[in-house]
């Protein structure tokens, strides 16, 4: 289990590759990386600027990470969310799980982002050219993290 | 009291931490907002909408009648948008 | 879009960043990788071996691949197999995907290792030290691709 | 017509790939596969249990009563394990 939250990039192959060094008993690791897109809305986008708490932010990615530990088998779980003024096709953030069942490290993968888009504390201020301007959060966000609510793996039937 | 303001909750306060010792009918966050509000128009306008601000007491999300006491750090910020 | 079918490791960072490079429309990159693990059932594995198709493992990858951009919007994709021996800790397999929204990321990439598992002619041969055996196909597997069979991605609902 | 084998199709027939032409009255996959078992014992014991053994013709999955005629590449092998 590891949680980064730095300005600098990171490198994602090196990344995944901590999860499963040294190991035989990884069936599979599920990985999600997020970038800063150029259009935000109809409005383009020429940076991305993130704010978040610090101190609160690294509470929360863990505990949020134990909470997907807690649900499923894993053997492995990794987050990295950057801070600062990113340009778009940036990365954001890496979240990724390692277990010896794919089905688990998928799921476990789209929980982590799921309930850090809406738990860990990061704002996005968008400059579009037309100024900047706060990113509102999504309700669609909020739905997707409330999938994961019930608790159970299973309870994604009721998506 | 320690208060930390986010995102345009910063910019509006026009700060992003203050000390402050409200008097000891200030007992919960709702209260707490309403006090904050008098510190200054910046307060006043950030401050203006409840149902935008979400809380956190001493690095725990909280709600607005959640508890304040002094020495708690308490921020204020819009709904997050990481990821 | 893009399937290779090799012998070779690949480099995971390299071939993610294929799907990124010089775009600034992308949101998200979900990936999978399978690897070998040393255990299968009750007995250690010491290597396996996987045997394919020629021909018709590229066009079976191509069509599965087609299948998820009919699908979902998805703004690149990925398979990478290998094939021969291999011991426990290699990369098998990695499919990733890129779209503007994560959440068509992240159900092509499911999407696309549940099809692959039960369409591409790969067979897997163990070697447990006890001899050497063609490894079973999986009910789960089944399963699991059976679960996309309806064809929109709103059918996850049934799974 | 050639005919191809995988995995324990391949080991048990003792061949990857023959070409062959059974008499016109082998006209779907159950037939030829009924045909190629007089091929020898090893023959015999691969294509035994027909429940176990999945086919392509040209490169595309087929069912046992699929058709198949001079000139076609039919694949005959266990159900897949990749990934």
């Amino acid at each position: 289990m590891a949680v980064r939250v730095q300005r600098e990039d990171f490198d994602v192959g090196a990344a995944l590759a901590e999860l499963t060094d040294g190991r035989r008993d990884i069936g599979g690791v599920a990985s999600f990386v997020g970038l800063v897109r150029d259009v935000s809305g109809d409005a383009q986008v020429r940076s991305m600027t993130l704010e978040h708490y610090p101190g609160m932010t690294e509470s929360m990615l863990a505990r949020i990470e134990a909470e997907a530990k807690a649900r499923w088998p894993l053997d492995g779980t990794l987050i990295i969310h950057r801070y600062g003024r990113l340009e778009p096709g940036e990365r954001i953030v890496l979240v990724a799980t390692a277990s010896a069942h794919r089905r688990h490290a998928l799921e476990a993968c789209e929980f982590l982002i799921d309930w850090l888009k809406t738990k860990a504390p990061f704002w996005k201020l968008e400059d579009t050219g037309d100024g900047e301007r706060w990113v509102a959060a999504k309700a669609s966000d909020d739905d997707a993290a409330a999938r994961w609510q019930a608790g159970a793996s299973d309870d994604r039937a009721a998506e | 009291m320690r208060i930390l303001y986010f995102a345009w909750l910063r910019q509006r306060t026009g700060t992003g931490e203050e000390t402050i010792e409200p008097p000891p009918e200030v007992r919960d966050v709702a209260g707490l907002i309403e006090w904050l509000k008098g510190r200054g128009p910046g307060h006043a306008e950030a401050l203006r909408d409840i149902s935008a601000i979400r809380v956190a007491i001493n690095q725990e999300f909280a709600g607005m009648d959640s508890a304040v006491a002094p020495g708690d750090e308490v921020a204020l910020f819009p709904p997050m948008t990481g990821g």
